[in-house]
């Protein structure tokens, strides 16, 4: 680990969180209800920059103060977490969030309560933390579960071991949950782009047919929405390697959900966006259109359920979708009512993506921006 | 194939028929559908009869109830009903007693339990169709003597028969019957005991005893020592009028000319208003009321029912009263709350009624379930036809959530509470004459529920006030609660002794612990609501496929 | 606070109340509830009298029935209804109707439509009521008169008042009646017309003809040519007779000893029957019965019903026939299939009676939602409380499942289905005055479910035999449908040329394909069975996670 | 890839499936009924083989004739996989379970009807051709969707490429879900055993402490229930490297299950316990015991739901349940009412697991068995 860079990284975080301890102690002193203003994490509070091509957070503010009945029990575990985390720097270990919601659970004083009983409770305020202090999840030595794995024409370092990912085979390397600078840095690259796979088993496919090679490229999945990790390391590539990132998803609303998130950011990690969103990332498909375009049959469409069409209709009215290619692509899709996973493409036969679909798209330019 | 006609001469073997055995035949119409309802249907005509021969004669009720087996086939019962009332005149006793359609009630314009003279008659052709006994009836009309009878009915005539006539002396006022019926004797609900409850609910100003088929004894004493107000006779009102009604009116009218006859035979018909009438009927007020014509009478009616009167006289009426509402719920009940409203009267097809309403929570009442609901018409409880009751019908449309109560979709509220609604009327209009169920017309409905609301606004305060203690108290023992955890941590974090951070602790606890400012904890709810809007937000879209987390 | 006592002598001024003005109050007991039901209620008074006096008459009947707006409120109507039947001698029609509880039929057991002399009557009353005018009678009972007379009905005295009396020459028989009263003409559930769709639907053997408000006219045409058997009239049965009932016959009976009392006045009851039960009760048979006691006769009825007598005689019953009620369905439903039954005589309470059934399916019924209820009591529709009928009970009792048709839990079954059933007694036992409804006697909901099973299991045959065509039909083309695929995987699979497999597959389709032995299909589902019992046990398994799979 | 042998597998398992063809077209030109016979894998059709320690299948089958009405759908679908599967063999290719299901599912005829309409209906005729013809779903050249990772003291080569495991730094190889000795190979491996581990968080702590590198092992985690690519490479570690198999799951009944499945075998996979099911495993923790034994505060327990106690309740009854210590460990979990997740140990310490909890276990042996 880089680590004096490391430990100065560590050591302006400890003064943020305990700044949040020395706010509240300020004012139980004198005597007022002690409060903590979190930045709200709401659509209400993000909006679309234009200009950036990002989601950004706004200035609005929900006031936690301990009393209060709805609150006071979520302003005791922001300290507890608080506090948690600072122990977990200054030992210098890196945990789960799981992990650090058992750490801080225990029964409150002699009653049957918890502080937390799920980590559905624990891990909302983990994030109250993050905004709040303006500090990363990483900093906080804090990981998710991971997800994704990675092959492709790159060699990476990686806790100081040497990785190259142009040999490993069937698997790829796990794409673990911290991918910072200190962790993992980029050696000896000749990728031309990302591509950025919704599934792993399209993942496969593309492997199996070295799809990387023939391409030149680094070939990603993230399973289902990316993780940090994911997101964090793509947005490393773009910036650092300066390649485009090609997005590959299933086409309904959740996929086109994905995109905008890798290229525009999340409302909910609307404060992030500025480190993880990618606005040149490119959709390259599935479109609503290449069912067409690329002759499928009628068969490998799924009929879009409630669900499927609810969140279609909530994503049209989000302001960064509001482009008119997008509009367009998501009322086709509702106008067909069908939707089409990655899959689908195997009906062209089994390599039809690799050696057809992509190279046409790329070679076309075919994709939505 | 060709069918023989008979003239209709051979079909005309026509011939009349006397109500008592139009009634012996149908006796369900009055209640005597099975063995249960029928004792129930003999206790209730003479307690009701009781009741409104006190009131009349403004004696506090005190009655005695009993009821033995007879036999071993245990469907044979002795009833004996015995009041303190006024008594009855010897000459009327056989009448009142062996004769259908016959009684003081009919014709009058005045609240009363009773109104068809029909009710004890028929429990006397009940006793004498099942068991053949004649019933027995002692009365003290305090003229020094005690009149006894025995009396059976003769159904072909609708006349009574007597069996046996006796008078001896005796001091006093009261009467006593003695029956032989076919029933069966139950407990729990539309039992002689359930009836003898709720009489006791609504008319606290009467004492009840009541020895059981098993010699068990039930009291219900008198728990206010004042009468409600005597109702007056009053004349009907033009607009609860029929054209048939007045047709007949003006024909048997003593009156000499129209208006007089207006004036004399109608409630709230002064002079000037029967000129009025007149005018716009387009008849002379002078005319003689007999030579009306049908057409003529149309119009007459038509004008009578345009013309703007007042809303007929109340005084016919005799409510129980807000405070004995009360009282009545609160000794039978034993609740933790009571609310009682008495309405002031209203009017519904020219006839005036009135609605009382009490409300009882909590204390000995059961807490699971549907609430206990008590109605009432003229002061007498209605056992049956719960659903097909307006009484039900007004609850049931009332939003009882905003009175603190738990109330599914459409259904009756539930909880530890008692509704009693009583309705006072000249005239109540059942929805059968086994007077079981109010009939639902709008008026009725929207006085009961306008009631319930008033009744329920004060259940809703207490309700909340007894809530708002309990949450100041909880409020406190939160904010202790949580006190430890935050003082450790703000501790780990600042470096400062968890003793000495304790201590500001508890000083700001003590100050502030109960006096948060409402409007800004309110405000903050708000943002705290809109947080939780963003989780629902990533949980649905956690949805799709469990086990991925959008950002984590 | 002292209350002041008043004597009884004050309260005594009670009097005798008519029984005409005890209905005009009381006209919501008579079917007199809202306008609506009012003009119902009429018209069936009269129809339901018309189709009486032609069966008694032996004349097929043809009705006509016309309703006209009279005036600008909206809510004035003539009524007339003119029938074929024998018509009313002269000096009868007054008293028929203008007097309440008068008529030929009360007192008589054999089943009518009308049972109380109380129908026509009180629609004269209504009509009286509401809009004052006389109802217009014309009857020509073949005496070579027209007799009109225009008549009121005095309620105080409950006599009929004649307005206007004349005789014209006039051939042939027959009634009209033209009546003018309030009420509201409407059409759907519960209408004049529906009234009249369903009498036409079991009584097939008349014709009936409407003229509604709007001029438009209906006519249900006779279908069948002979009419039910004439019902007879007989004797009580001991089994239904009260003790009051048996004290008063045994006064006033012309028999001289109790054993003739025994055989005349009960159905039954022979020479040494009659001897038996005075043995039994303990009396001598040559004892004259007005000198029997009242304790006497309850020893009496308890013999006379503990003696093993016959079921009552059953002519008096008149059931329109399996026939006519398949007959009647088929015109004006006009369904795809109709099962009848008729079941034999039974009896309850010692009154017989009779059910038919009708069930039709398909063709022109609605195929939504719940079955369509024809409910009938000797002969006449019932379009009210459904839910509260016996008929209602006994369908819901009934598992319609093993007949083939759809049924939630308790509730109605559903799907293109009428089911008509019909109660034929001497005594109809409705559970209101309104004649709405059966009351549930066991014995009427035991007999009811019966027929509702014999008609049901031809439904059910009906029914799987279409079902099992369907099948083999569905059958060949699901092994035709997938053959295609599975030709296509075996030639991939062997090498084999599509088309040879192809003729291979379809020699095998046309000789097996509809021919598979049941047997071995049984057996090989239970191995399916136990397949897909494992693949739940995986699917729980997975439940854990989603997205983790076993082993897959 | 190792293509004599892989040839003459394919070769061989081409011959099976179209014999499955054969008969049936010698039933239809015979004017019969054609039917296939399939092993059942059911719970009534699998019994312990108490010598063995395996879970094995038994010889009852499943009749599946096309003249049925229940069943005629299911036979064509059956030839239709078997035939899929003999394109895809010929062909070379390898693809998903997913894959397959779009591959094979279109419109029947003129009709509205799919050949399928969920994979949920594919994937059970999958499992049946499987154990039909004796074949394994590797050698059908299908893989379901992969989880799992892997570091510790060995090198493999994946598809030709060397990969060295102790140098992944923090992501790990992502296992793959085909691991036959045809496309990975063990090279140059000193490790002592393999650390199997149910939990990717516990798997991350344990990899950043370095666990592997201290105690000489290999370390891995299958994410929940292990897929079938983790169990076979668990199975080749201990027959090829002959080194133990520790189980570490969480302490609830699935966790137990999954120890069993690894040990034992499966039912629904009964046919493949031969070369899957490891009988020398060991189940290294959690146990109901070590609350007590370690001295966890009572507040990382979380209480048995209903689902955990019906689990409890029906495995207790399997024949391969019976052994006392399992039934000892299983009814005190049920007496307690409790269970206790892996991340529970953070409550001693963030490293307690790593420094204290594995090392006394594996010194002390203190394993179930």
């Amino acid at each position: 680990m880089a680590s004096a860079e490391k430990e100065s990284i560590d050591k302006a975080v400890i003064e943020k969180i305990e700044n949040v301890g020395r706010n509240a102690l300020k004012e139980i002193e004198a005597g007022k209800n002690p409060e903590i203003q979190i930045p709200l994490r709401t659509l209400s509070n993000v909006h679309y920059d234009e200009k950036e091509r990002l989601i950004k957070i706004g200035n609005a503010v929900q006031k936690r103060s301990y009393l209060n009945l709805g609150q006071a029990k979520r302003f005791m575990q922001t300290m507890l977490i608080a506090s948690a985390c600072k122990d977990l720097i200054k030992t210098g270990k890196t945990t789960s969030i799981r992990d650090l919601f058992y750490m801080t659970k225990h029964s409150i004083g002699n009653t049957q309560e918890n502080t937390f009983d799920e980590q559905e409770e624990s891990d909302p305020i983990i994030e109250d933390l993050e905004v709040t202090i303006d500090t990363l999840r990483e900093e906080l030595h804090l990981f998710a579960s991971n997800r994704g794995s990675l092959v492709g024409n790159i060699t990476l370092v990686d806790s100081g071991d040497t990785i190259d990912c142009r040999k490993l085979g069937s698997g790829g390397w796990s794409i673990p949950s911290i991918v910072e600078k200190s962790i993992i840095q980029f050696k000896d690259s000749e990728a031309k782009f990302v591509l950025m796979v919704e599934k792993d088993a399209v993942w496969r496919r593309l492997n199996e047919d070295k799809f990387w090679k023939k391409h030149n490229c680094i070939l990603i999945h993230g399973q289902g929405v990316p993780p940090r990790g994911v997101r964090r390391l793509l947005w490393r590539f773009e910036n650092e390697l300066k390649i485009p990132i090609y997005v590959f998803v299933d086409n309904d609303p959740w996929g086109l959900y994905i995109y905008s998130v890798i290229k525009q950011g999340s409302i909910n990690l609307a404060y992030e966006s500025k480190r993880m969103a990618i606005p040149t990332a490119k959709f390259i498909g599935l479109s609503s259109y290449d069912q067409e375009r690329y002759q499928l049959p009628k068969d490998v469409t799924i009929k879009l359920n409630e669900e499927d069409k609810k969140r279609a209709n909530q994503i049209l009215g989000y302001p960064w979708f509001q482009k008119p290619a997008w509009q367009k692509e998501l009322r086709y899709m509702l106008e067909k009512g069908v939707k089409l996973e990655l899959e689908a493409l195997s009906k062209k036969g089994i390599s039809f993506v690799t050696d057809v679909y992509l190279p046409e798209k790329i070679a076309k330019k075919e994709w939505l921006e | 194939m060709v069918e023989k006609e008979l003239t209709a001469e051979k079909m005309a073997a026509a011939k009349e028929v006397s109500v008592a055995e139009f009634f012996e035949k149908n006796k369900h119409l009055l209640g005597y559908e099975n063995l249960q309802k029928s004792l129930l249907t003999c206790i209730k005509e003479a307690v009701d009869n009781s009741l409104d021969a006190c009131e009349e004669a403004r004696i506090l009720p005190t009655i005695y109830v009993e009821i033995k087996r007879v036999g071993e086939t245990g469907d044979r019962f002795k009833l004996i009903i015995e009041d303190n009332g006024p008594g009855i005149v010897k000459k009327n006793i056989p009448r009142i007693f062996g004769k259908l359609l016959y009684g003081s009630k009919f014709h009058r314009l005045k609240q009363s339990r009773g109104q068809q003279g029909i009710g004890i008659s028929a429990a006397v052709l009940y006793a004498q169709l099942t068991t053949g006994r004649p019933t027995k009836v002692y009365s003290r009309p305090s003229d020094g003597f005690t009149h006894i009878f025995e009396l059976h009915l003769n159904t072909q005539k609708n006349e009574p028969e007597i069996v046996s006539e006796a008078s001896v002396t005796g001091e006093g006022h009261g009467t006593r019957i003695e029956m032989e019926i076919k029933g069966k004797y139950t407990r729990g609900k539309q039992s002689v005991l359930e009836y003898l409850l709720e009489t006791a609910i609504l008319n606290p100003y009467c004492t009840l005893i009541f020895l059981d088929p098993d010699g068990e004894k039930f009291e219900f004493t008198r728990a206010v020592d004042k009468l409600p107000p005597e109702a007056k006779e009053i004349q009907p009102h033009p607009e609860g009028i029929e054209l048939g009604i007045l047709i007949r009116m003006l024909k048997n009218t003593p009156a000499r000319n129209l208006r007089s006859f207006l004036t004399n035979e109608f409630s709230r018909v002064g002079g000037t208003k029967a000129g009025e009438i007149c005018d716009v009927a387009g008849i002379d007020p002078k005319v003689n009321p007999t030579t009306v014509t049908r057409d003529e009478a149309e119009k007459l009616l038509d004008a009578m029912q345009k013309a703007k009167l007042q809303n007929p006289p109340t005084d016919c009426l005799s409510p129980v009263g807000q405070e004995s509402v009360e009282k009545g719920l609160k000794k039978e009940v034993q609740p933790e709350f009571v609310a009682a409203i008495t309405r002031p009267p209203s009017v519904y097809s020219g006839r005036p009624f009135q609605i009382e309403v009490g409300i009882a929570y909590g204390g000995k009442l059961e807490s699971e379930g549907a609430i206990q609901i008590y109605r009432f018409a003229n002061k007498m409880p209605l056992l049956y036809d719960q659903s097909a009751c307006a009484v039900t019908k007004a609850i049931l449309q009332t939003d009882w959530k905003r009175y603190g109560l738990n109330q599914s979709n459409g259904g009756l509220p539930s909880g530890p509470v008692a509704v009693s609604v009583h309705l006072a009327s000249v005239w109540v209009p059942y929805t059968s004459e086994g007077k079981e169920a109010i009939a639902s017309y709008p008026e009725i409905i929207k006085e009961i529920k306008l009631a319930i609301q008033e009744a329920g606004r004060k259940l809703g305060m207490f309700l909340s006030a007894r809530h708002r203690e309990h949450m100041l108290r909880e409020k406190a023992s939160i904010f202790q609660r949580y006190a430890e955890d935050l003082v450790a941590s703000v501790s780990n974090l600042t470096g400062k002794p968890v003793a000495e951070i304790q201590v500001s602790m508890q000083k700001l606890l003590d100050n502030k612990g109960l006096v948060v400012d409402e409007e800004e904890e309110k405000k903050e709810e708000v943002s705290e609501e809109e947080e939780s809007a963003d989780t629902k937000r990533r949980k649905e879209y956690a949805q799709r496929d469990a086990g991925e987390e959008e950002d984590l």
